[in-house]
Parts: structure tokens; C-alpha cells; sequence
């Protein structure tokens, strides 16, 4: 066990940390969350940059565009990048979710032509799986792709995409047979998102922003050369994008902590620190126990993974802890300021209102990428290997699932 | 023994949600929400020819003569219909700082007034963050001329008249300030409820009147807060009712996994932690409805009780409709946010969680060591 | 609403103290928790007083031995008598239960002869419904009766009854035809408890007390005219004693508050009491607002019943919350007193080491009368009426249905 | 960067594991909680002979010469099996002890009988409620004659010798006293979990040998107290491992409503916050073990942090395997509640929770200032 970098690693580091002095944008104090539409273009710059550098997607192999180098020097990359003001996970869905899928399961020319300008982002990439009546049950999707020669003609709606309105392809699950139990029915393609009969639609969350997108599908078309997995495979290489997808986040979300520590040094109430409050010194420790485990738990995981594990399930708990603590933590914080938490002006409110920002956007980190009870369904029953509930659509023809008020 | 309120105020409070549901739709609400107006100007006024704002006054000074009893009903259907208007700010602040705080000639003169709505109040006591403290007040009068900056004052920017904390040749009061005079500007704030608005106050040499009833001004600002808290927790509990029965009929229509979303032990669990929070915080609040209307020396002890438990009520019921809405719940068309915003809102006036538990503890000490 | 007495009650009131001064044993300074069956004999004698006074089962009316009072002058008895070092709610489960249940099924003659003496505490009787094989299930019971004549024959095993070796009689649940659905084949029945053919035997718990028992009964004996309600009929006639029972525990139930009001204002560390620790006074706040709103809760509840309402599923609630704040706070308790907490002595640990005793009994709480799940299924499906979970026994014959590893 | 144990350190936990397993059972532990026994002797003299006590003693003292990262492992397998052992007492706390407060002579003579188990040790330290205060210690040392009381002296019932906190002409200084002279009385404590008893020690003028190390008792204390904390830590994770597996077995075994009980949610999102719990209390007690074997600055932060989520994570999961027993859960017959008595035991040494997380923000400042 060490928890410090081996020569060749702090050789790596040191590197890094030059390279970076030299090109990327120092913090700004207090800088407060800004908006994804604005930082758009700077981060496709960033990117090119980072990969001109040979720096962009450490992991993968040289000839699709990567580095070629470990889990480890991933982590040393984003602990250094993280110490700028520059976007890093940016295209974390592109990278961390559809490239992993394209290597499994697309032809090698594909291969060699996509992935490297996906690695650069001069590709941009989205993941089209939950739809308006398949949410927590993903399997339930109802948009439909039909084989018309050697094309795939779709229809249907997906929702929650993030980055669909700059996407350039998506990574799409179809319905293709809808005869046969639902999640044999499935297909995976990658989709040009650029073409007419896709439709992008911004969805206004309760913030006010607009992180994710409908997207409408009018009989666009896929040519079967695009498609990812055997006809009806669709579910076994969803669950592998979404095993990717939970490792990808599980360093990248938000807990929450980081801001909070900074808060309770800075405000001060009645000419105090609030951090000199020992109920906020109570409340400091048992996020810093979890702030800290989550940040070791997901080291463990990659040692595991650079030492040739699958990343398991157990990444769904740093997604589950981080975003309640992240949710109460913010209502503590506004709590704290009392009378004067409900003014959300940025010129007035501590690190540009960060608090307030967040208390109306933790929701949305509870549900998307699967909700608190998803992930508790997942590591009770993928981790701990506990019983399924009984099914109640089990060995029913997708056909014949009830549904509800779904619309 | 008797701890439920009386027929009377049973038909009270179903005239009130029947008028309410048909007049204050969230689809009404979210026209203040989305910026078109302040405040719904249109229903306040519907509001005052019902009386509502007169429940608690006398009827030598124009009121209905009711009781706080039959202002709480009221409250708690004005939560949980969302209503937009300035009844917080203008009947439990403005209104009880007047019978607390003014002259009877002054009551005479201004208590009518507001019973027929002829001005809208509000109470403008907060300079800093954190809870109130009166001791630090800096706004200040001289020759009832009264200077300061006042912060985070609900319905601040659309009141016509304010009731100002300030301190004269050092000694705390309370003044009425006519918010419509050139020696005012108000700034409206960014709000997280955008339906309870906040404003910044500037007086600069403004005409102000003190109100010159005999009680000191830290404890009756202390009774008035405890007047308030009461009257917030049912307005609060009206607002868990709505938000769970949101999340029951949303995931009772849904599917997932081909059966009814709400038939998953994890999201019934769920409803049943919030109906137990917002039971609790309803036997509380029925408490102190009793310890208000009886004026019962047990009434901060009580006031403190129901509003703790009625913060950490609603802020788990609004925040796991969300939840149990899963996407879509997070969405603005969706409605969840709007109990969301409301139930921080409510919960940050008047100071805070973490100040109102500690006033709980000290009153808790004080009964028993009495 | 009022929260004080009526005239008519307060006179109640001074009647009651009166007779209590006058007859009750005060209560000693810092009284720990007292073994059940060292505080037997004293209770009977104490509850036949009681019943000479005309107190006892204040609800009931006069001819079955109550006093033909309101369950507020229960409330106000309840009150009055916790000020003295006196058992109140010991025979609760015979009074609180079985009695109601006699009134609902019992011939005339049979209520005449058995309900007065149920209420001086002459007669002790339990309620034997859980098995081993059923617990959150008690629909799931086996314990099966057989029709010989006019009498039934009664073997099996029932487990968690509360007073069992001092009871006289007891109502039991008998599963009386396994070839029908589970709900349907049950009977209630009294039984006569001191016959041959049951055995009673104490239960050690994880706190080294007994106040549980299992039952076994061997070919026991009950004459059909003990039938309570019809044959199949048992299920209704059980879920009427558990609506009583709920009612009568929720006043009863500790919540562990009073105990730890005391001792974070007598417990001095560094010659300071604890009461004065901000953390302390936090915690002291969240579960003051829980006690507090449980005791409301209650007393709205029996208002609704004075008022000729029924008792509602809504009494779960005060023993859902009572139950895990008594063990988070016998838990914090003991971790304010460090290092020394882990001491059990009476004459060492804090009033009468109560803290120590209640962590280890706690989780019975949680666990008796319905577990904090059954609880929350129960608040959901009858009070929010929420959709029952599919039921993978639905339909099946009592003998078809899966039964795994019980004993 | 590695963030695990390497294969030679997992062999020796697979070793002690399966010693544990066949030697261990809840039976045999059950021996010492019915009091059959103060601690298991037997299992003791295996222990010794397998060199576990002398993990980390240097070999130049007669010990295995191995590092903090085999006695964590070791740690958490004496855990997982509730080894009814003085292991605590005589290798975390009196062996080190004696390594960072003794003389060079001194280690030289007594490690070699601790690497041994000559003598089983315990340390001396509390004399009243709350967390260590040295400060107010009361117990001196007068021309090597210490007289005083301590209490909650894990294992000074059945430990040969103590080490002992006291002053000597108002300094603070740890000595080495034997438990079986005269001079000292002691009176076992009846304890929450029997399998790791407590004792009071009365001394009146005791012979005491001083140690005579040069570093502060009270900053020595404090880093005594962090490794504990962190090789405590292990003993919790491997508890909560037990109790959850336990949890599992019996619920995936147990049918209510027609079907197996860890198929409802309720149970499976139990298991699932358990497990959760679990994961981050060993992430940060790994953390702990490196900065405990590099001897690194962040040690007591990262021992703070161990502690805490350990102490949480264990709390949790021995009360909720109990909860989801049932009824069962409930009896003497079922073991659940033994892991529930250690959970509470390991919670208190030490100081409890409350004190641990106030250690935490201390140093998480303090590293945020430097």
C-alpha cells in the first residue's frame, strides 16, 4: 500500500504539472459554477490542446487517440487538472461511456476513423438510453429502430441526454423486437446525430438551466454497419457503457465538501467563523468521513481496475453518498445564513451564491445516472448478490407490459 | 382535553381550500414565479374581500374578532395552495408587530386600515446574515427621521409601508415607515422562492413614526417571532400535505418494471417517512395554535417545537417528491420545485433551523428549571 | 381545541391525585429500569386496588368492570399515575387487547364473567399470535386446531408473548384449514393457559432479561364455546386486537427522552454539564420536537376516539419514531460518556446504569409489536393507501406456499 | 499510487482468518461472554505462538520485524471473529506505549517479553467520565511509589502489568507497574460486551518503573491513541463485514409473504446502506493504515477519520443485522448481538465518537493552515 506516487508516477506528475503551468487558466477565487452552454467552446479547445499534448484520454490505446498509460495516471492527470480553472470529465459521456462501446463492439476502420477526434473532441458524442417511460427501468424503452435493407429506420423520443444539442453522434438503445421479453429486444447502433429527423430539444430544470435534452427521432436513419452488438444484444452492451459511465463519474461528481469547508472558514456570524460552531463541527467531520472515503473508495477502485479488474458495482456508492450529502449541505449552508440564504444574487451571496445554486440543482444529481434507490438496487443485488423482487413483467412480450399513465 | 379544532374552524379551512383550489392553481402561482408580476395582486385582493387578513383583529378595530385558531386554518391552505401573495409579510409580521408593539391611538388608526387592506405591510428587521440580532441594529433615527439598510425583507419591494427595526439615542424600537417616499429606494433580490420575493431597503432621512406602545422591543420582537413561527409551521404542514399527495398520484399512475411505482417498498417507505415527519409537525403545530390562542406561558417552548419540526418536515417532504418523481421531478414544468423553493423559503425567515433549535433548548431548560 | 382540563375533567383530576397520594408508592430518585417479574405480585396487588377504587380500564363500562369514562379521563389517569413509582400499562395487553377483542366476539355470560376480573388483574392474559415462521407475516402462522366435537385440539408453537407464564388465559390465533388461502383459514380463540398441554417457556434476550415466552401447545384443549368470531374468520377478528394494541402502546412506549433530558443536565464532564455542549443541545432539539410531536399525536389520536372515531393505523407512527430515537439516544449517551460508557454497574453508570440497559434493549423495541417495517408498510398501505406489494403467495392454498428454512 | 494490500500481506489475512474460523467460532467466544472465562487463555497462548503480538516489534527486540500493514490485517480478522484476546490492551496499547514513551534499555527488555507473550499488558489511563484529559490526571508518583485510581482499564483484570499514566512533581510521565504486588487492588466492571472486560485499578503506593523516553507524555499519548484508533478501525471493519454477512445469510434463508425476506427492498436497500457504510469506513481506515505505516504526517487526521466512520459504520450495521433478524435478532441464542456489544465497546476506548470528530475538524484545520 502507498498512497504516494512511484518514481516513474511523480516523473509523470511533474511533467504534467509543467505542461499545465504553461497552458491552462489558473483558478479564479471563488469562482462559482458556471453555465455548460458558455464553457462549450473554451472546453473543445481546451480538449484539442490537451490532445495535441498526447494528454487526452490517458487510458486508451496510442492508435485510437489515447495515451496509452494506466488507471493511476489518469487520477495524477485529473488531481492536477483539477487545480486550474479548465473543464476536465467535459466529454466525460463521449469518452467514458461511447468509446468504451465503439472498442467492444465497432469494426477496427470505425475504430481508427472515430475514436481519435472523439479523444480530441472534435467529435462530440451523446448516450441515448432513458426515455420518458424508461427511466429507472432503462429496459423499458420503447423507441424503436426497423430494418429496412441494410439501414434502421428510428422512432421515438429519448430524454436526459446531456450535450445532445453539440453532439456530433450518440450512442443509441433501440427497441427491435418487440415481441419477444424486453430486454431481448434491444439493440445497440451509434446514430449521426447531425442528420434531419433528429430533433434536439433543451428541457428546463427546476434551476432554471438546461444541462439535458429531449431528443426526437423521426424516421431517422442508421445504416446497419453502425451497429454496435448483435441484433438484440442491445441489453448486455448497455450494462457495459453503464458500468463504464459509473466509474467515469464516480470521480467527477460533486459532494459538495470542497465548498462547504471553504464556507464555514469564511463566513462569519456575528463577527465569528461559522466553523467555530460546534454543531458545524459536527456536521464538518461526518461529511468529512464521507467526502474522504468516497475520494479513497473510488482510489481502491482504480487500483483494482489499473491491476486488470472490471470496475464493479461498488462504484454506484460514491454516486449515492456524494449526492445526498451534497443536497444537505447546501440546505445546511442556507440554513446557516439564516434570514439572508434566500437571496440567491451572486454579488451577494457567499462564493457567487454557490449555496443557493446548488440547493436547486442536487436534486437532479440524485436522479441522473440512476436514482438513490437504483443504486441501491444495484449494489444489493450486483454487489451484495441479494434476490431480485419478484418480476412482475417477467417473461412477458414487451408488447404486454402494463404502462401506466406513461406518456 | 380537547386537541382538534372545532367544527367552526373545520368549515373555515374547507372554505378556504375550496376557495384556494379554484383560485390559486399552480398554473396561477407560476405567473409570479416566472417573473409577470411581484406578487398576484388580483387574488391579495380577492383575499382581503374574504376578511382573512382581519381574522386576528377586533372588531373595535374594524376585524372579524376571530382568533388565531381560525388564522391558522387559513394559513395552512395559503401553503398548500402556494399562494403568491403578501399575507406573511403583512398579517403575521405588520400587522401583529401593530398589536404588539403600537399605542391603542395608533392601533385605533392603523389596525382598520389593514383589516381592509388599504396598505399592504411588512417588517423590515434584518441587516446581516444570520438570525436577527437587536443589539447589532445600526439603522438609526433622529427627529423621526430614520436612516439604515435593511436586507432580506419579504415582500419588501411592493409593501406601501414597512415596520422598521431601529434604535433611538440608543434604544431599540420599532417605526412605521411609508416605503412610498422619496427617502426610500428598494431594491428587489434574487429569491429562491421568486413567490415570497425579498427586497434591500435604503432609508435616507426617511418620515418615520414610532410605534409608542409600552412593551421593550427585544421581547416583543421575541413574541412577535413567536406569533409567526406558529403561523409558518401550518403554512408549512399545508405544504408537506400537498407535496405527498403529489408524489402518491404521480407514482400510483406510473409503471416501471410492468407494476405501479408506488407498490416499491423503497418509495412507500418513503411516503410513510414523510407522512410520519409531517404528522409530528402537525401535532406540534396544533400545540402551539392552542399556546397562541390561549396566550399560554408555554408558548415559545411550543412556538420553537412546532417551527423546528415543521422545517424539517417540509424539507424532506419537498425534497423526496422530487425524489419519487424521479427525472421528471426535476424538470420546471413539473411542479415539485415550487414546494422545494417554498420549503426553503419559509424555513430561512425568521432565522434558520439551527437558531430556532437553540431557542427550543433554552426554553426547554428555562420551563424546567422554573 | 384546548389542552387543558374541562371543569368536569379537572375534577376528575383532583379526584385521581387524591386517591393516588393517598394509595400509590412516590417515586424514588433516578429509578432505573426494574425487572417485569420481580414487579409482578406488586402489580396485582396495586391493580386490585386500582379496580376496588374504580380506576381500572376507566374506558370500559361499568358492568365488565370498567369505570364507563372517556379515553381522555383515561389519558388524565395515565398522566396523573406516572408520577408515582406504580405499574400503569402492565396488564396492558390483556386489558388493551384481549379485552376488547372479548367485548367484540364474547357471549354475554362470558364477558359478565371474565371481564372483571381480566380488569382487577385477577385473571392475567396474553396474546398468542407470532411464531417463529411468522413474525412480520402472522397471516403465516401454522399453529393448527383441530375440531373434535365440541372442542378443539390446539398443537404448534407460539413465541414473543409477553406475560405468558402469568397468564390465566390467552387469545390465540389457530390456523384451522391449511387447504384454503393463508388469510382465510384462520380462528381465534380464548384459551385456558394453566391446563396440561401448554407449556411455557422464558426467552433469554440479547440483554440477558426475559420478558418474552414461547408457547407450546401438545394436544391442548379448548371447548368451541371459547371460539371468538367465526371459524375462518380469524384474520378480521386479529386485525381488530391489533388496531387496539397499537392504540395501546403508543402511549406507553418509551421514547427514551425524559431519561436523557436528565442526564445531560446532571452529567458533568470536565465539571461541566453536558447540557451546555452545543452538540448536545442539537441532538436535544430534534428529539425534544419527536417527543413532543409523538405525545401530541397520541392525544389527537385518542381525541378522534373520544369523539367515537376508530383507532387509526396512525398510532405506528408514535412507535415507529419512539422505538429508534430511544436507541439513538441510549447510544449517544453512552458515547458522551466515553471511555466510561461501557460500564454496566448500577452504582457506576449514570441513573442506575439506565443508558447502558436501554442499548441493549432497544433493538426490541424496534423489533416487538411490528418492526419499524411492518410499521411503514402499514402507514403506507392503510393509512396512505398505497398499492400492497404483488403478492408472490396470492391465491395459494396455505400448504403450497414457500417456506424456506423456518423452524 | 497503490490503494491496497499487497499479496504477502492478504496471505497472512487469509492465514489468520482461517486460524480464526476453526479456532474462533462465536461458540468458543460465547465462553468468556457467560463469564466461564475473564478471557480466552487458550486461544491467547495459539495467538502468541503464531507471533501476533510481535507483528511489529522489531526483530532486534524479538519481533517479527514486520510493519503496521500485517497488524492492520491481523486487526481486522480479530474482528470479524470477536476474539474474546487481551490484544488491544497488550500489543496496540501497552506495546506501543512502551515503544514511543520507553528508554532504549527498557524496550530492550520488556519488547522481547511482549513479542513473547510473557506477560500480557494493559494501559492505565482515565479516572473519570468523558475522553482522557491528561492534565487532570490525579494519580502520583512519589520516590517510584504511585498511588491513585484509574477506571475502564481494558483487560486490567487479567494483565500482568499496566502502564500507567500519573505525575510526578506535577509532571505528567507513563510508568510500568506489575499488577500482582500488593499494593494494587483491582475490581472487574461489569461491561457492555463481556468479551472485552473493564476494570477499576486501585494502587496505593505501588513500586513503578518510570519510562524514561524523551518524547511529551501528552503529545505521545495522542499519537498512542492515533494508531490505536487506526488497528481499532480494522477490528470494526471486519465486525461490520460479519454482521452484514450474517444479515445476509439469514434473510436469504428466511421466506415471509411466500418469498425469500432479502427480496424486499426494505432489506436489500438495508443491506445496501450497510454495505455502503462499510466501504467508506475501509477506505478511510486503508488510508489510515498507510499513514500509520509511513508514518505520515496526515496520521492524525487520517486516524481521526478512520475512527469516526468506522465507529458510524459498525454502530449501523450491528443494530441493523439485529433489525433485520426479527424477532430472533432479539434473543441471547442468535450471536447478533454479540457484534452488537463489540460495536459498542470499540466505539468507547479510547474516547467516543463525539470526541473523535471534534479531534478530526482540530486537524483538518490545522493541515488547512499550514
Amino acid at each position: 500500500m502507498d498512497f504516494k506516487d512511484t518514481p516513474e508516477q511523480a516523473e509523470f506528475r511533474k511533467e504534467v504539472q509543467a505542461w499545465l503551468k504553461a497552458n491552462a487558466t489558473p483558478k479564479s477565487k471563488d469562482s462559482g459554477r458556471g453555465s455548460q452552454e458558455a464553457a462549450y467552446d473554451k472546453a473543445k479547445a481546451w480538449y484539442k490542446k490537451v490532445f495535441d499534448a498526447g494528454y487526452a484520454c490517458p487510458t486508451w490505446p496510442k492508435e485510437y487517440g489515447g495515451a496509452g498509460l494506466t488507471q493511476i495516471h489518469k487520477v495524477i492527470w485529473s488531481q492536477e487538472v483539477a487545480k486550474y480553472d479548465e473543464p476536465d470529465g467535459y466529454f466525460v459521456i463521449g469518452q467514458g461511456n461511447c468509446g468504451p462501446a465503439l472498442m467492444h463492439f465497432a469494426a477496427e476502420e470505425q475504430k481508427k476513423a472515430l475514436l481519435p477526434r472523439m479523444a480530441s473532441a472534435e467529435d462530440v458524442w451523446c448516450q441515448l438510453f432513458s426515455e420518458p417511460s424508461a427511466g429507472s427501468d432503462v429496459a423499458g424503452l420503447r423507441t424503436k429502430a426497423e430494418q429496412q435493407g441494410d439501414k434502421w429506420i428510428v422512432n421515438g423520443q429519448k430524454i436526459w441526454t446531456s450535450g445532445a444539442q453539440h453532439s456530433d453522434y450518440g450512442v443509441i438503445l433501440c427497441r427491435t423486437d418487440p415481441d419477444v421479453s424486453k430486454y431481448r429486444g434491444m439493440t445497440m447502433f451509434y446514430i449521426d446525430m447531425k442528420q434531419a429527423g433528429v430533433d434536439v430539444q433543451p428541457i428546463k430544470q427546476m434551476d432554471g438551466g438546461s444541462h439535458f435534452n429531449e431528443v426526437f427521432f423521426n424516421n431517422a436513419e442508421i445504416p446497419d454497419s453502425q451497429r454496435l452488438g448483435e441484433i438484440g444484444g442491445g441489453w448486455g452492451a448497455a450494462l457495459l457503457v453503464l458500468m463504464n459511465e459509473r466509474l467515469a463519474i464516480s470521480g467527477v461528481q460533486p459532494d459538495g465538501f470542497p465548498e462547504f469547508f471553504e464556507l464555514v472558514q469564511t463566513l462569519e456570524i456575528d463577527g465569528e467563523p461559522v466553523v467555530n460552531n460546534p454543531v458545524v463541527r459536527d456536521r464538518l467531520a461526518t461529511w468529512y468521513t464521507q467526502h474522504a472515503g468516497i475520494k479513497a473508495s473510488t482510489n481502491r477502485m482504480l487500483t483494482a481496475v489499473a491491476k486488470g479488474g472490471m470496475p464493479g458495482a461498488e462504484a454506484a456508492l460514491g454516486k449515492l453518498v456524494g449526492a445526498v450529502m451534497n443536497q444537505d449541505i447546501a440546505n445546511f449552508a442556507l440554513q446557516l445564513m439564516a434570514d439572508t440564504g434566500a437571496i440567491c444574487d451572486e454579488a451577494m451571496a457567499p462564493q457567487k451564491a454557490h449555496f443557493q445554486k446548488s440547493v436547486l440543482f442536487a436534486p437532479g444529481i440524485r436522479l441522473a445516472g440512476g436514482t438513490d434507490e437504483v443504486m441501491r438496487n444495484i449494489i444489493a443485488e450486483q454487489v451484495l448478490g441479494l434476490p431480485q423482487e419478484p418480476r412482475a413483467d417477467k417473461g412477458m412480450a414487451f408488447k404486454d407490459i402494463p404502462s401506466g399513465n406513461q406518456h | 382535553m380537547n386537541f382538534d379544532f372545532s367544527e367552526d374552524q373545520k368549515f373555515i379551512q374547507e372554505q378556504a381550500r375550496n376557495f384556494l383550489s379554484s383560485e390559486c392553481s399552480t398554473a396561477r402561482v407560476r405567473q409570479t414565479l416566472e417573473g409577470e408580476q411581484a406578487y398576484d395582486q388580483a387574488l391579495w385582493q380577492q383575499i382581503v374581500e374574504l376578511g382573512w387578513p382581519a381574522t386576528a383583529i377586533s372588531e373595535e378595530h374594524g376585524g372579524l374578532g376571530l382568533g388565531y385558531l381560525e388564522l391558522c386554518v387559513i394559513a395552512e391552505e395559503l401553503g398548500r395552495s402556494l399562494a403568491p401573495v403578501p399575507f406573511i409579510a403583512s398579517v403575521y409580521l405588520a400587522t401583529e408587530a401593530i398589536k404588539l408593539a403600537a399605542a391603542p391611538q395608533q392601533q385605533a388608526s392603523w389596525l382598520p386600515q389593514l383589516a381592509c387592506g388599504d396598505w399592504v405591510g411588512c417588517l423590515a428587521v434584518n441587516e446581516s446574515r444570520g438570525a436577527l440580532r437587536v443589539a447589532a441594529t445600526t439603522t438609526s433615527v433622529e427627529g423621526s427621521k430614520l436612516s439604515g439598510r435593511k436586507t432580506a425583507v419579504l415582500h419588501g419591494a411592493i409593501a406601501d409601508k414597512a415596520i422598521v427595526l431601529a434604535t433611538e439615542n440608543g434604544t431599540p424600537g420599532l417605526y412605521l415607515v411609508d416605503l412610498n417616499q422619496a427617502a426610500v429606494s428598494r431594491t428587489p433580490l434574487e429569491s429562491v422562492d421568486p413567490t415570497l420575493p425579498l427586497a434591500e431597503l435604503n432609508f435616507n432621512q426617511a418620515d418615520a413614526e414610532k410605534l409608542t406602545g409600552d412593551a421593550d422591543t427585544a421581547s416583543l420582537l421575541s413574541t412577535l417571532f413567536d406569533r409567526a413561527a406558529v403561523l409558518l409551521s401550518f403554512e408549512q404542514i399545508g405544504g408537506c400535505d400537498a407535496a405527498l399527495q403529489m408524489g402518491k398520484d404521480y407514482t400510483t399512475g406510473r409503471y416501471a418494471f410492468g407494476r405501479q411505482v408506488a407498490s416499491f417498498q423503497a418509495i412507500k417507505h418513503k411516503f410513510a417517512d414523510m407522512f410520519v415527519a409531517t404528522e409530528l409537525a402537525r401535532s406540534n403545530a396544533y400545540y402551539g395554535a392552542w399556546a397562541l390562542s390561549a396566550d399560554d406561558p408555554e408558548l415559545p417552548l411550543a412556538a420553537a417545537t412546532a417551527r423546528v419540526s415543521a422545517i424539517d418536515a417540509y424539507y424532506q417532504s419537498s425534497k423526496e417528491n422530487i425524489q419519487a418523481h424521479g427525472g421528471m421531478g426535476f424538470t420546471w414544468e413539473f411542479d415539485c420545485h415550487l414546494y422545494y423553493r417554498r420549503a426553503q423559503a419559509l424555513s430561512l425567515i425568521l432565522g434558520g433551523n439551527p437558531h430556532w433549535k437553540e431557542l427550543l433548548v433554552e426554553r426547554l431548560l428555562r420551563i424546567k428549571a422554573a
